[in-house]
């Protein structure tokens, strides 16, 4: 039941004007923090509100404009955005008092924070976005808007990063522009629908030039392997970017873009004719252990979970390419477990760079001795990666492997198997060398060197609260979505109702 | 049958002109009077243009008859929905003469100002009445009024090498006036008329013939190189970079569509006379083709800023020769909806590039490395620029790349539609590299250190350019609407 | 006048168009690319006058002891313009050659090109 | 750069020549040029617009707006020249040529020989003479401003070519100067206005019989305005073509 209502509108334009009053009051820290807290506030108060109705069935809708006849801006809060919208009106209270905390004393924080807020604002214009063409323009300012954050240290590395992030995503970007122009021309509309938009008798190989051009255009931001390679030179960007954006608002955009064309322009019904979902499972399935096994490998801890962030991501896109209902609830239910997961990852591995300086594995021997708290939420993190029960990881694998039974593609329960070991191989030495190796001792003062002016603090207990904060309160959501899977009103439900509404497949869940 | 709109039309194109005239008599005794003067003019021109759209959107097409002999018998005046781009073309005027009056200081002596605002409202009047006029003599005659003010104004602030380029621009010009002098002779050979609709219509009644296509040929090629097209643009980058910017924004944002509306006269004329177009828009999606591609790649090897938006209006000439070739409803929509959209995206890039060349005396990225920490306001005017040539939402030119490559696949081009989208990133990979300079970099000039944001009869105009941009990336529905109805009228008489 | 179903007349306009094209391109002298310029302007303008002739018609004044038939008077008059376009061209044309030939010292492109 | 120019002449030649061949004969009374708009011009236009010399009657009356734009262009001209930077900067002395070469203008001694000199005083006033004959009796004779116009301004070049530019700058008043370079645009604004005031069309003549004094002035201010703006204009391009800064 579509109701027109002004609040998908409202959201996202909570943060663009939340966007033009940093770049305009940003000198003052004050009003600074003021209209960012307002309105990020305002805009998950915004969300919210809708909620219900999203519970109910209703689904809210708004038109910007139209400018011809099939080609308007328009936006929907269906089920499955709403279901992304929260989560990142969420992280963005979160990741702004992080942030706060960790640009203190940075140069350049009015072009931060501005810069900051417009990427959240587009990345709920992508999750209301009612046809392709909306999630296009939002898509594309996306990619624009996280460049200055990306250069933002404005070194050599910095800006060498961001000119192969600018490469990779514009070339996404084009690939989608065609494969949104392919779709116009083909179906004749744009608009996102339940069961898909093309008729039954379009060529199938046309079909398939659309869809390899969604799937490269969006891929390229969900990062499948081979085209992942921007993702771990982006690291380079400042932690709470790294965290809000390459865990969560950037690379989600691109899963979500690809589930949205899997169900919402093909349809799964046609895509099991077609039979070009396989392909993208095996792809998925390929990056999910390429990803991990790279990630072994890097010690610098950043890339470690950006390899990390490519191998979870890609467990989006294999729930969403079985075509099953289980598999499709699993992959919305990651889109919220990893980004709590990997964000809390990213807060720890933040404070601790800022804290001590130190921003590689073999640098954090005994290092919950001086951080516990901090330890023990990365701890919850990489427990919930590993997929132990009561931890959010877990529910997704679980749905996972049903979803792969229900598709028959037995081998997909062992990858996720295969995945399991592969995480707890990456993770675990770091919670060795943390809880169960001395630190070593200060040799000549190298590690306070790296850190620069972060590295101030010696003898503070932990961190300043404005890290620690975040920090905790994510690591608890982590155990909350584990333990609360299925009690109803719980985000489960929101992707249940999603896996039905959005995506027009039977309820996964009785 | 005098509507308001016919009583109005012709004077929208002889106040600029009277205006002209009046500068020089004017500023005798006070060079800075001719600046106050040419503003309210083209403030004038601007507002008479505005009743003329809204009368246009009320009514519909109108026309005015000269002398009030009706056509065939007098010269036609026409306001239809492409003349409605007469309405932003005088605006964008209006944002111009005002930043100039600062940048003048310094560039031009004062006794040469007056001319020079006298040469901007000349070309103004010019670009108007090649615009509306329905007329093929009068067609001629505004086209020189237009390119002779413009030879003029690429050699204003230069010595050497600025008149090397404007007689290279007047050369090329001049022949390709005269072969529209000629076309017109040999249309009026052949039917006795010289109104464009009479025209069109006495060649539908007559058998086609050889001099029918030589004239229809002639008017093609002058209006391809009046437009740039790729390879016929060589006199365009030099003429566009040594000119001083305001002209430059007027050159690349305004004159060269001289080019395009010719084309589009082109294809009136043709429309139901039998012969075959498709060969003409075989050669134009090719060229167009060649021309994005072409163009963005020369770009990236120009470290002048100048020379690089010169470069990159031949690419954006390819997308609208490119939507003109592909001639599907889609692809019309672009291209026309880009002959507006590419003149406000390049003037704000040239004021842009101007304020910022004025304020610090370099002109070169590597002289430029870190100017937005001085002038932020306009580096983020030419960022908000550079990303809209390029055609990434949310801004003014992606409407356009948008329409074109859905016209591109609605014609069975595909390729061309990838050529299109393609070949616009390829040149953002130079304008990322302006972008890391001016913001990402520290400054190695004293001068760039030390500059000042330009005064705000510069800044302003910038601003405002730069935010127009943006609300017509969300709002590109406006100038969309307003050419549909125009352009299935014209597949409709080309037989589509 | 015709040769072969040409019209003599209307080619010899064609061949003076292609003298001042041949000027204009190929000589290096920048005077006389304009003079180039201006044989082809004239020999349009004797197209366009040639085409409005009558075959015995006298010049369009109706005054006593004129009759018909009349050259038709509008190619006369667009002729008349085009001169004035010309003229202004070319104006405009030799102020820049005085300036090439006053900042550089030469007005042959070859010299020009060889120039920094 | 010769071969190349000679293969698109013969090209260029090529095409026109097939093209012109599909035009109709000239000189057929029979042929479009003759039936359609001209024809009206011949049949109506003395009693339409009152001017017997037709080709006064199409560029001033039937189409009086090109004929605005085409005063238009010549002031373009001129304002173009005087916008450019003047050019009398001259080039360092070439190789082996005398620094002392006689330059023209008033300021240096003027190598003109008597007769020259004589002819040009002698037949000035005749020239000026022609000028306003050919103005006078434009509409029942080939002429009219602009050939006037171009009479003057030779006569000013020459004046200006013998007694220096100073001499002949004193024909054009120095304060009406701006005034005048501007008169053809302008008077063509001002009749436009004053024939939309009373036909209700930019440019229109009052075409009813009682008005035919009023039509012949509106006229005859247009022809003098051409010839007088056209004549200033004229003069003055060619010394600022030459003009010392």
């Amino acid at each position: 039941m579509d109701v027109v209502d002004p609040r998908p509108v409202l959201a996202p334009l909570l943060s663009f004007a939340c966007a033009a009053l940093v770049f305009a009051v940003g000198e003052s820290v004050f009003w600074r923090r003021f209209w960012t807290f307002l309105a990020a506030g305002a805009k998950l108060l915004v969300v919210l509100s809708m909620l219900p109705g999203t519970l109910a069935g209703t689904v809210y809708v708004s038109h910007v404009v139209t400018f011809t006849p099939g080609v308007s801006i328009a936006l929907r809060a269906d089920a499955y955005g709403m279901f992304f919208a929260l989560v990142s009106s969420t992280l963005w209270v979160l990741t702004t008092v992080y942030a706060i905390g960790y640009m203190r004393g940075d140069k350049d924080r009015v072009r931060f924070f501005g810069f900051f807020a417009l990427c959240v604002s587009t990345t709920v214009g992508i999750a209301f976005a009612e046809n392709l063409l909306t999630f296009f323009l939002f898509y594309e300012t996306l990619t624009i808007c996280t460049y200055p954050l990306v250069v933002h240290a404005e070194t050599p590395q910095a800006l060498r990063a961001g000119r192969i992030y600018l490469t990779y995503t514009l070339l996404g970007g084009g690939f989608a522009l065609i494969g949104s122009v392919m779709t116009l021309d083909l179906a004749g509309t744009l608009t996102l629908s339940q069961h898909g938009v093309f008729a039954a008798d379009t060529p199938t190989l046309a079909l398939a030039a659309v869809f390899v051009a969604l799937v490269l255009g969006f891929g390229v931001k969900a990062a499948i392997m081979p085209l992942h390679g921007w993702l771990p030179i982006a690291m380079v960007a400042p932690t709470p970017v790294s965290a809000l954006l390459h865990a969560v608002a950037v690379v989600k955009v691109g899963a979500f873009g690809v589930t949205r064309v899997i169900y919402n322009v093909f349809g799964a019904e046609q895509l099991q004719t077609l039979g070009f979902a396989p392909p993208l499972a095996l792809l998925a399935g390929f990056t999910i252990l390429a990803g991990s096994v790279l990630a072994i490998r890097q010690d610098h801890l950043k890339r470690r979970l950006a390899y990390s962030t490519i191998s979870q991501l890609s467990y989006i896109l294999l729930g969403a390419a079985l075509l099953t209902p289980l598999g499709a609830l699993a992959a919305i239910m990651h889109v919220a477990n990893q980004a709590f997961a990997k964000i809390t990852m990213f807060f720890v591995v933040g404070a601790i760079a800022k804290e001590t300086g130190k921003t590689h594995v073999s640098e954090l021997a005994g290092i919950a001795t001086r951080m516990p708290w901090s330890m023990a939420a990365f701890t919850v993190a990489a427990l919930s990666f590993v997929g132990l029960p009561l931890f959010a990881g877990f529910t997704t694998k679980w749905y996972l492997a049903l979803g792969a039974l229900q598709a028959d593609a037995w081998w997909f329960v062992v990858v996720m198997l295969a995945s399991s070991f592969l995480n707890a191989a990456y993770w675990f030495p770091i919670l060795h060398l943390a809880y169960f190796r001395a630190p070593e001792a200060p040799t000549d003062g190298a590690n306070d060197a790296r850190g620069g002016a972060g590295a101030g603090h010696p003898h503070r207990w932990e961190t300043s609260k404005t890290l620690l904060v975040p920090i905790v309160i994510c690591a608890a959501y982590v155990v909350l979505l584990g333990v609360t899977a299925e009690v109803p009103g719980m985000p489960t439900s929101v992707a249940v109702v999603a896996v039905e509404r959005s995506f027009g497949l039977e309820a996964p869940l009785p | 049958m005098t509507t308001l709109g016919s009583t109005l039309l012709p004077w929208l194109v002889a106040l600029p002109l009277v205006g002209a005239a009046l500068v020089p008599i004017v500023a005798r005794h006070d060079a800075r009077r001719a600046g106050g003067l040419t503003f309210a003019v083209a403030l004038a021109t601007t507002a008479l243009a505005s009743i003329l759209v809204a009368q246009l959107a009320s009514q519909g097409p109108f026309s005015a008859d000269l002398g009030g002999w009706t056509a065939p018998y007098g010269i036609e005046l026409r306001f239809d929905r492409f003349a409605a781009w007469t309405m932003p073309l005088a605006a964008l005027f209006a944002f111009v003469i005002p930043f100039s009056w600062r940048y003048l200081d310094g560039t031009l002596p004062r006794e040469r100002w007056a001319p020079f605002y006298a040469l901007l409202l000349l070309n103004l009047g010019g670009l108007l009445g090649f615009s509306v006029t329905g007329d093929l003599f009068n067609l001629f005659v505004t086209m020189e009024v237009v390119s002779l003010s413009s030879y003029a104004l690429v050699a204003v602030a230069g010595r050497g090498v600025a008149a090397w380029a404007a007689l290279k621009y007047l050369l090329l010009g001049a022949v390709s006036s005269l072969l529209v002098l000629f076309a017109v002779g040999l249309l009026f050979a052949l039917t006795g008329s010289l109104n464009l609709a009479d025209v069109s219509a006495r060649l539908a009644a007559a058998e086609p013939s050889g001099a029918a296509l030589l004239a229809l040929a002639s008017l093609a090629v002058a209006f391809l190189v009046k437009a740039a097209v790729f390879p016929l643009h060589v006199w365009l980058p030099d003429a566009h970079a040594i000119a001083p910017s305001p002209v430059s924004a007027v050159l690349s944002g305004l004159v060269v569509k001289v080019g395009i509306v010719g084309l589009l006269r082109v294809l009136q004329l043709a429309a139901g006379t039998g012969i075959a177009l498709e060969p003409l828009n075989a050669v134009l999606m090719v060229l167009g083709a060649t021309a994005i591609v072409m163009g963005a790649f020369l770009a990236i090897f120009q470290d002048d800023i100048k020379l690089m938006l010169a470069y990159s209006t031949i690419s954006n000439i390819g997308y609208i020769v490119l939507g003109i070739g592909l001639a599907s409803p889609f692809a019309l929509i672009g291209a026309f909806v880009h002959v507006f959209n590419h003149a406000l995206i390049k003037v704000t890039l040239f004021l842009a590039a101007g304020a910022i060349i004025h304020q610090t005396g370099y002109r070169t990225l590597s002289d430029l490395h870190g100017v937005a920490r001085r002038m932020p306001q306009t580096a983020a005017a030419m960022a908000i620029g550079a990303v809209s040539i390029v055609g990434l939402p949310p801004t003014a030119g992606f409407v356009c790349k948008w329409y074109i490559a859905l016209g591109a696949f609605e014609a069975d081009q595909g390729g061309y539609g990838f050529a299109l989208v393609f070949g616009a990133l390829f040149i953002f990979v130079y304008y990322v590299r302006m972008l890391d300079a001016f913001f990402f970099r520290a400054p190695v000039r004293p001068e760039v250190a030390a500059a000042v944001e330009a005064p705000w009869s510069m800044r302003a105009p910038v601003l405002v350019l730069a935010a127009a941009c943006l609300v017509l990336g969300v709002l590109g529905g406006i100038p969309i609407g307003f050419v549909e109805p125009a352009v299935v009228d014209l597949l409709a008489a080309l037989g589509r | 006048m015709t040769l072969f179903g040409l019209d003599l007349d209307y080619v010899a306009c064609v061949v003076l168009f292609c003298v001042g094209l041949y000027m204009l391109v190929a000589k290096s002298n920048l005077i006389k690319k304009v003079l180039g310029l201006n044989v082809m302007e004239t020999s349009v303008f004797a197209f366009i006058v040639t085409s409005g002739m009558i075959d015995g018609g006298q010049e369009p004044i109706v005054v006593a002891g004129s009759a018909p038939p009349y050259t038709s008077p509008i190619p006369h008059a667009m002729v008349l313009t085009g001169i004035v376009v010309a003229v202004s061209v070319t104006a405009v044309a030799l102020a820049l050659i005085a300036q090439i030939h006053a900042h550089y010292g030469t007005i042959e492109v070859d010299e020009l090109k060889e120039l920094p | 750069m010769k071969t190349f120019a000679l293969v698109l002449v013969l090209v260029v030649a090529a095409t026109m020549v097939i093209g012109i061949a599909g035009l109709p004969p000239h000189g057929d009374p029979d042929g479009p040029i003759h039936t359609h708009v001209g024809a009206r011009y011949l049949e109506r236009g003395v009693a339409e617009t009152g001017v017997r010399n037709l080709v006064t009657a199409v560029l001033l009356v039937y189409r009086g707006f090109d004929t605005f734009l085409e005063v238009v262009v010549i002031f373009t001209a001129l304002v173009a020249v005087l916008a450019l930077p003047s050019a009398t900067r001259r080039p360092p002395p070439a190789r082996g040529e005398s620094t002392a070469a006689p330059r023209r203008g008033s300021d240096d001694a003027v190598p003109v020989s008597p007769v020259v000199f004589f002819v040009v005083r002698l037949l000035a006033p005749f020239i000026a003479v022609f000028a306003l004959a050919s103005l006078y009796r434009g509409h029942v004779t080939p002429g009219g401003g602009f050939q006037s116009a171009a009479i003057i301004g030779a006569m000013m070049i020459a004046l200006g070519l013998v007694f220096g530019r100073e001499h002949a700058a004193r024909l054009v008043p120095h304060g009406a100067k701006a005034w005048l370079q501007a008169l053809g645009p302008l008077a063509f604004a001002i009749i436009a206005f004053v024939g939309w005031r009373l036909t209700g069309a930019f440019l229109g003549f009052p075409a009813d019989e009682a008005a035919h004094a009023l039509r012949e002035a509106m006229v005859v201010v247009l022809e003098v305005a051409i010839a007088v703006g056209g004549a200033v204009i004229l003069a003055q391009l060619f010394m600022a073509l030459d003009a010392p800064s």
